[in-house]
């Protein structure tokens, strides 16, 4: 059973590997990587919100773009209509993740009742809907085409901004890390499992579901501030399915409900296409390299069928029973007991 | 009289859990053998390694003199194997009658005449032909259950504690279908109704930690009260 | 230190030596200054939809380096480096390849891309960097207009230059006009500046139709359109789903109504069999621009690609580099942003469509633009663009909106 | 005294049958009543009326004078009304203690804290791990519950609804298929509750030894109806109730227990 | 009345080509609850496979049998290499046929190369009729005819063989199905070739009505098949019917009358459906 100790030795690899990360820009000193692990970072917040939903709840919804697209456009529209400070994009955020707080509060009121693949699709049709509206009110949202817009000075140093969202992502990571092993949260595990059961033990599940929803939407948002801010540019792909469907492969592929799983995903995906597209510029057989981005995914669900974090916490508590046990079965325990 | 069904040794691991570690007996042609234990002891996983759900890692099933240990389970099945299993297993979303074809492997007027017989046995069924099976009572469903079994030709059938949940006056039917059913076919029964078992079982099997503790003749058990007493808690 | 100005263009004996010498002295300062390379990074969708747009940018830019340089690749004595970046259409992977371009490479020149939005994103770069980006085959018009800075350079033509074509082609005193286009930015750019210049020369619009980009079936806005009774449908398209063969078989033509549209690339001809005899414009067409230059891509890119013809956007990309050669001609091989800026200000050069300018106050190159019918032509499995008459730069010369 | 349970002409239709008919029915405080009567009589979905899963298409039905119709489940497992499910209904990929802990954290009314971590609630692992103990199921209390056997689940969903510690205990046969060395001790853990004299118990149970043992009193539904209501005495005496349900199976059998 | 006539029969006929496209769709989402995003890929497949036998041979119905036999082909690779490992675990199906999605989307390109094909439409179907002021498009009422004889195909496939019953049971409960005697790979497997083929079909199909086909293609597509499959009502084939005409009818009435909610009006009809009847219009559960 694992206690809640801080010191635990998954907590100081994690804070290793954060050491690492406020290195990293020092050490590295490439703009360009340091943009590719910014929108790495970025897309983890965005992931481990998912997971919230996915991995936590239960929930697949494929209309999580529109929480991040809520957040893109605030950030990029006050930092365009106001000034560019720092004080307006610290409004923005919060700005956007009430907004987006707000609606999937009303979204989630509005369809969480819903079956699985009934709500995944009434949440997809929510969010084209706010995708359409985006496309027509082009007087703020400059529709498809977008629009560039200044971020604050100190941004203009990538390393800053770098920081800044590392920053975040770790306090997200903390908070979420502690709303997931809460009392709350062991319900949504429940609500995940069985949730006419956990109605039963007393437990209003869809004010949980809400919750997730809310919870998962404001960190999309914040997700969404910081991508616009790291691009100085939005447009309506913000709102699209792809960003959706990122967000979930993300969580699949590291691993749902593990909320580092996301991260890792986040860190595959993106590195994978970079690097694959990179080498399409070297090998010609590469030209093609979305095949072998498609059969990564392939890959990845037959060697980690929960995902790589799932997977690996598995194979890693098996090799722990059978080191511990040595293939005693569980069966031989009962006798003596049971007496 | 020949054994229908034999199993030798056999082990069986659920993932990582080695669950049977040895279990022996045989089922002979025309008998209601019983198996017995306290609960987790393994009889359903025996049932379960036999139509190969769980198939063995080790030791041998044979039926009708044919190795079946690394065999299908649908090709076990269509042996003439039926199986009735512990949870009912019936499709929720499909009806009564729904349940029943799909079962019904071939459409005889043998098999109509059985579906008649089991039907007049628990008219429920008939009663709610066309309902969701999902929605059927505890007890309807073990019917149902039954039922699909039932309306097979089989050789051999598997049932995993048909009395669980059923009236006292229903048991007493199902009982009787067992007995009619015994004249063609071969039963393992998984029992914990002590009454039941002995009343309609020819022989027994007491396992035990996924082991074989015992095999006999059901008079034996019967009047063996240390035995009943250790393992069955009674007497 | 911004010395590298003190390179003379000049014969390869010339170069070979500063070459060395400055090696010896100056190695580890940046590629400019050490004389050697000109650096430019291509930015284009290589896969995904637009990858054939991408593509044919690319093919361009290699031809158009070539003829420009005469098959040197070198000009004023430095030697130039291509590198192709794979924007994959998404604007957050063009602004880490542009990132990658300016930090790792560090390019002196962007070019690209093949969709508005991640040109749009990367605009900011160029200036952030102060180099020169020049944007091919984008056509939103806030590229040069309200998203413009200096660093934008634009060999493209806009929507509202190919609005204006499309008025010359088919707009006058009286004639009434219905528009057809997708329901998103550049339908409507198109339409709306279509309709400026068509109103300017007295035409009325009956009818403004919008069709969702990927909708199936138009029937009811073409049915629409015939009830307004109009003497041209004009219509603004681009993507595969095309409502050309539900033009056709709801027998606009026969109506009375003639189609005008611009005319796409080759592969999307090929689905406008219907449209014989339709009045409009193009961009380009192989055999449309009559001039050396031209004739000299279409052959070596015969040559080069299995006996395929320049398409659409090959053009561009070759205008692409013959821009950035020239302006490094003018600069001696200083490939600095801000000097570049005054220089190309205005500046004309020879493109396979004629002379193009790029206009000093928003840097839009204004060029020739075509009006066009489309033909039956024995040997082509397409409706063949011909060539009506060639509509000059000042014909289409767009507002300025920066 | 007024009755913790009182049902006025409760009944529920599913399309033209009516599984409930017009039960009239009620359950004094602290009191231990049976229910019997042949399958699909209508006892689970007497459960279900009560508890809430379902919703009453007639009649009413109080819990401490007070109508409960309109309430939700779960409003009524928060007013003291538990129950177990006859169908093995549980947290299939949880582990065994965390299936009860969810209940006693559901007791204990702690539902909505985000901060604090839930292995700081020590009290409730610890009240969860003495509820295992009491059915017999800590040595399993870390296997993952849809790995037990069927016997096993029975007992967690008895320990789930322990953990509840509602004032009313509603028990879905929850001895089907257990073995016949564990009944005994299930019955004993009924029993002590009992005996603690502080819950009112509804039973349902095919078990007649058993009802006989434990019962204050026996009610018998059929055909959705409430058919005889009584002492245990009483109902064993009932001729209809002995076609109707008993059979002969029990017949020499009943005299031995 | 002769405008409504014509909005009628071209609603009708995109209804239609929605339904074929859904119609496998409806068998490997609807009943065996596969979430298959690689659909449009089998989708596209067909298309080219169909368009390119088509323009070779020059005989369309060559091009049709290719099409199924592409689709029966490339259904058995998928189920075998992709669905098997990952029955009844929703997560798992969604990147693995996401990521095969991208594998046969970029084959297109290797195989077909990347540009947009053009298509024409069989001589003798082409072109349409005009009666009075109404303008019939003579495919289309092709596909009307041609939807039918499908939906009563595998209406005949549902109702009078086991197979429907078989799906929905081993979905619910392979083991138990199995121990029944029937080998539910084997049936999933055909099931899943049959709606692959239907897919390829419905890409041949499509590919003359809207005159071009491109690899991007399939993704867009499948949205809307989902889209059908969902508001018709899981696993339902008159839901699916239904619902595919209602998109087509409420697009065609919607772009003449609403056009400025045309973008929308797939989105809006979901929504409306699925809060008012959360289980989609058609239900497959009985009692
Ligand atoms: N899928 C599984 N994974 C791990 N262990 C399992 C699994 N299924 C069963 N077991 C374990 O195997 C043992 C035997 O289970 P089985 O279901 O065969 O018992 P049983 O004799 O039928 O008991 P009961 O009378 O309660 O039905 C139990 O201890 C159970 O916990
Ligand atoms: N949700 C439902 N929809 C339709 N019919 C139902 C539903 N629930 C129960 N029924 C029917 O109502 C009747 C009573 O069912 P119930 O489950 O209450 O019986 P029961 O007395 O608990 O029987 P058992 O002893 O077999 O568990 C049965 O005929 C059953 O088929
Ligand atoms: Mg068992
Ligand atoms: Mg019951």
């Amino acid at each position: 059973m694992n206690k809640p100790i801080l010191l635990s030795r998954s907590n100081i690899i994690l804070f290793i590997i954060v050491l690492a990360l406020v290195a990293f820009p020092f050490v590295m000193d490439s703009r360009t990587l340091t943009i590719l692990v910014t929108q790495i970072l970025i897309f983890g917040i965005l992931a481990m919100s998912y997971d919230i939903l996915l991995g936590y709840t239960g929930i697949v919804s494929f209309g999580h773009a529109m929480f991040f697209g809520i957040g893109a456009y605030c950030t990029a529209i006050m930092l365009s209509d106001f000034e560019s400070t720092i004080g307006v994009f610290i409004v923005s955020i919060i700005v956007g993740m009430l907004i987006a707080g707000i609606l999937s509060f009303i979204v989630g009121l509005l369809t969480l009742r819903l079956k699985s693949h009934f709500f995944a699709m009434l949440t997809m049709a929510i969010s084209g809907l706010l995708l359409v509206v985006a496309e027509k009110w082009r007087s703020v949202t400059k529709g498809n085409d977008g629009f560039t817009f200044k971020a604050p000075e100190v941004f203009k140093d990538r390393v800053i901004f770098y920081l800044v969202v590392l920053a975040l992502l770790v306090i997200v990571f903390i908070v979420l890390k502690r709303f997931v092993s809460s009392p709350l949260g062991r319900v949504l595990i429940a609500v995940r499992e069985n949730e006419q059961r956990t109605k039963s033990l007393g437990f209003k599940t869809l004010y949980y579901k809400v919750i997730a929803s809310v919870v998962a939407g404001v960190i999309a948002a914040l997700a969404g501030s910081l991508y616009a801010v790291s691009l100085r540019f939005v447009n309506t792909s913000v709102l699209t399915m792809e960003i959706t469907l990122d967000a979930l492969l993300m969580t699949i592929i590291g691993g749902v409900g593990t909320l580092i799983g996301p991260l890792v995903g986040s860190v595959v995906i993106e590195s994978a296409q970079h690097y694959l597209s990179g080498l399409a510029r070297d090998f010609p057989i590469f030209e093609r390299w979305i095949i072998f981005f498609g059969i990564i995914y392939i890959l990845a669900v037959i060697f980690f069928p929960k995902g790589i974090v799932g997977t690996i916490q598995t194979k890693y508590s098996q090799w722990k029973i059978k080191r511990n046990q040595l293939d005693v079965a569980p069966l031989s325990k009962s006798k003596e007991s049971s007496k | 009289m020949t054994s229908l069904l034999k199993l030798d040794n056999v082990n069986t691991h659920i993932g990582q859990y080695h669950i049977l570690q040895g279990v022996h007996f045989e089922a002979k042609e025309g008998e209601v053998s019983v198996l017995l234990g306290r609960n987790g002891a393994g009889k359903t996983t025996t049932l379960k390694t036999i139509i190969g759900l769980t198939p063995a890692s080790g030791g041998s099933v044979t039926f009708l003199n044919q190795d079946i240990t690394k065999k299908a389970t649908y090709d076990i099945a269509n042996l003439g194997i039926g199986y009735v299993p512990e949870d009912q297993g019936i499709f929720g979303d499909l009806t009564v009658e729904e349940n029943i074809k799909v079962a019904m492997r071939k459409e005889t007027d043998e098999s109509k005449e059985k579906l008649e017989y089991v039907l007049n046995l628990f008219p429920d069924l008939k009663k709610f032909w066309k309902k969701a099976g999902g929605n059927l009572s505890g007890g309807q469903k073990q019917m149902l259950a039954m039922s699909r079994a039932f309306v097979n030709d089989s050789r051999l059938l598997l049932i995993d504690e048909p009395s669980k949940g059923l009236a006292p006056i229903v048991i007493e039917k199902v009982m009787e279908a067992i007995v009619e059913m015994k004249k063609q076919t071969t039963i393992v029964l998984v029992e914990q109704n002590f009454i039941m078992a002995s009343k309609i079982g020819d022989s027994f099997t007491l396992i035990d930690d996924g082991k074989t503790v015992r095999n006999g003749a059901m008079k034996e058990l019967i009047e063996d009260d240390e035995l009943k007493h250790k393992y069955l808690g009674i007497g | 230190g911004e010395q590298s100005s003190t390179n003379t263009p000049g014969k390869t004996t010339d170069k070979e030596e500063t070459k060395t010498e400055e090696q010896k002295t100056e190695t580890t300062e940046t590629a400019t200054e050490s004389g050697g390379t000109i650096k430019i990074g291509v930015l284009a969708s290589l896969t995904g939809a637009l990858e054939s747009y991408g593509k044919q940018t690319q093919k361009g830019f290699e031809l158009g380096l070539e003829y420009a340089t005469g098959g040197t690749m070198e000009v004023a004595g430095k030697k130039i480096e291509i590198v192709y970046e794979d924007t994959e259409t998404k604007p957050e992977v063009a602004v880490q390849k542009a990132t990658k371009l300016l930090e790792d490479d560090k390019v002196d020149f962007l070019v690209g891309s093949s969709s508005s939005g991640d040109t749009l994103a990367v605009l900011p770069l160029a200036e952030e960097y102060e180099k020169i980006m020049i944007v091919e085959p984008a056509v939103a018009d806030s590229i040069t207009g309200s998203e413009f800075n200096p660093y934008i350079f634009r060999t493209a033509r806009n929507s509202s230059q190919d609005a204006y074509a499309a008025a010359a082609a088919i707009a006058g005193e009286g004639v009434k006009i219905a528009t057809f286009a997708p329901d998103y930015s550049f339908g409507w750019d198109g339409v709306s500046a279509f309709k400026d210049a068509a109103l300017a020369l007295g035409a009325e619009i009956v009818a403004e139709e919008y069709a969702p980009a990927d909708a199936t079936d138009f029937t009811s806005n073409l049915q629409k359109i015939i009830d307004s009774k109009p003497d041209y449908l004009f219509v603004v398209w681009a993507g595969a789903n095309s409502p050309w063969g539900q033009i056709n078989d709801m027998k606009l033509q026969e109506n009375g109504i003639k189609v005008s549209t611009g005319a796409p690339d080759i592969p999307a001809l090929k689905t406008m069999g219907q449209l014989v005899g339709m009045e409009g414009f193009s961009v380009y067409y192989h055999t449309l621009p009559d001039n050396p230059i031209n004739d000299w891509l279409v052959d070596e890119h015969k040559k080069r690609h299995n006996g395929e013809v320049p398409d659409l956007f090959t053009p561009g990309g070759f205008a692409a580099a013959m821009a950035i050669v020239t302006a490094l001609e003018k600069s001696g091989g200083d490939a600095d942003g801000n000097k570049l800026i005054p220089l190309m200000e205005g500046m004309s050069f020879e493109t396979p469509k004629g002379t193009m300018t790029f206009r000093p106050e928003d840097h839009q190159a204004l060029q020739p633009l075509y009006s066009v019918t489309l033909q039956e032509v024995d040997g082509f499995d397409y409706p063949v663009p011909v060539l009506i008459r060639e509509l000059s730069p000042s014909e289409t010369e767009p507002p300025i909106r920066n | 005294m007024e009755p913790i349970i009182r049902t006025e002409n409760l009944s529920i239709s599913f399309g033209g049958h009516k599984a409930v008919d017009r039960v009239n029915f009620e359950m004094p405080e602290k009191h231990f009543k049976s229910i019997i009567g042949p399958n699909g009589a209508g006892k689970t979905t007497f459960f279900n009326l009560i508890s809430g899963e379902l919703k009453n298409t007639e009649g009413d039905v109080f819990f401490k004078g007070k109508s409960i119709a309109n309430l939700s489940s779960v409003e009524r497992t928060r007013l003291g009304l538990g129950r177990s499910f006859q169908i093995t209904n549980v947290f299939p990929n949880l582990t065994v203690l965390e299936n009860v802990r969810l209940a006693v954290q559901s007791k204990e009314k702690i539902r909505f804290n985000p901060f604090k971590h839930y292995l700081h609630y020590k009290k409730i692992t610890e009240e969860a791990l003495t509820i295992l103990e009491q059915v017999l199921l800590e040595n399993k209390a870390h296997h993952i519950a849809s790995q037990l056997a069927h016997g096993e689940k029975r007992k967690l969903e008895i320990a789930m609804l322990l953990a509840l510690d509602t004032e009313v205990l509603m028990l879905d046969e929850p001895t089907a298929g257990m073995s016949l060395e564990e009944v005994p001790a299930i019955l004993d853990v009924i029993k002590s509750i009992k005996n603690r004299g502080d819950k009112t118990i509804l039973l349902i149970e095919h078990k007649m030894d058993m009802i006989l043992d434990l019962s204050d009193s026996i009610m018998v539904l059929f055909n959705g109806k409430l058919l005889a209501d009584g002492t245990p005495k009483e109902i064993m005496d009932n001729t209809t109730v002995q076609n109707a349900y008993l059979g002969g199976l029990y017949d020499d059998e009943l005299v031995e227990t | 009345m002769d405008l409504i006539i014509s909005l009628v029969i071209n609603g009708l006929a995109t209804g239609m080509l929605i339904f074929l496209l859904a119609s496998g769709l409806t068998l490997i989402f609807g009943l065996m609850h596969v979430l298959n995003f690689a659909h449009g890929g089998l989708f596209v497949w067909g298309a080219y496979a169909g368009v390119f036998s088509y323009a070779y041979s020059g005989s369309f119905i060559v091009g049709i049998i290719v099409a199924i036999l592409t689709g029966l082909v490339f259904g058995f690779i998928t189920e075998k290499l992709i669905i098997t490992p990952v029955y009844g675990n929703l997560v798992q199906q969604i990147l693995i046929t996401l990521g095969f999605m991208l594998v046969l989307q970029e084959m297109i390109k290797v195989v077909f190369g990347p540009n947009v094909v053009a298509v024409k439409v069989p001589e003798l179907l082409a072109g349409s009729w005009q009666l009075g002021d109404i303008i019939i498009i003579k495919y289309r009422i092709f596909i009307i005819f041609f939807g039918f004889i499908i939906f009563g195909l595998l209406h005949y496939m549902l109702t009078r063989t086991k197979i429907g019953l078989i799906v929905r049971a081993g979905v619910m409960n392979s083991d138990m199905v199995q121990a029944l005697g029937i080998n539910i790979k084997r049936i999933f497997l055909v099931v899943f070739m049959t709606g692959s083929a239907l897919a390829a079909l419905a890409g041949m199909l499509f590919a003359p009505y809207s005159g071009a086909i491109y690899a991007e293609l399939g993704m867009e597509f499948a949205i809307m098949a989902f889209i059908v499959v969902v508001i018709g009502g899981m696993g339902s084939f008159q839901g699916s019917l239904f619902a595919a005409i209602l998109v087509g009818l409420a697009g065609s009435f919607m772009a003449y009358y609403v056009p400025y909610l045309s973008l929308a009006v797939n989105m809006i009809i979901m929504v409306v459906v699925l809060i008012f009847r959360p289980q989609g219009l058609f239900t497959t559960a009985k009692g």
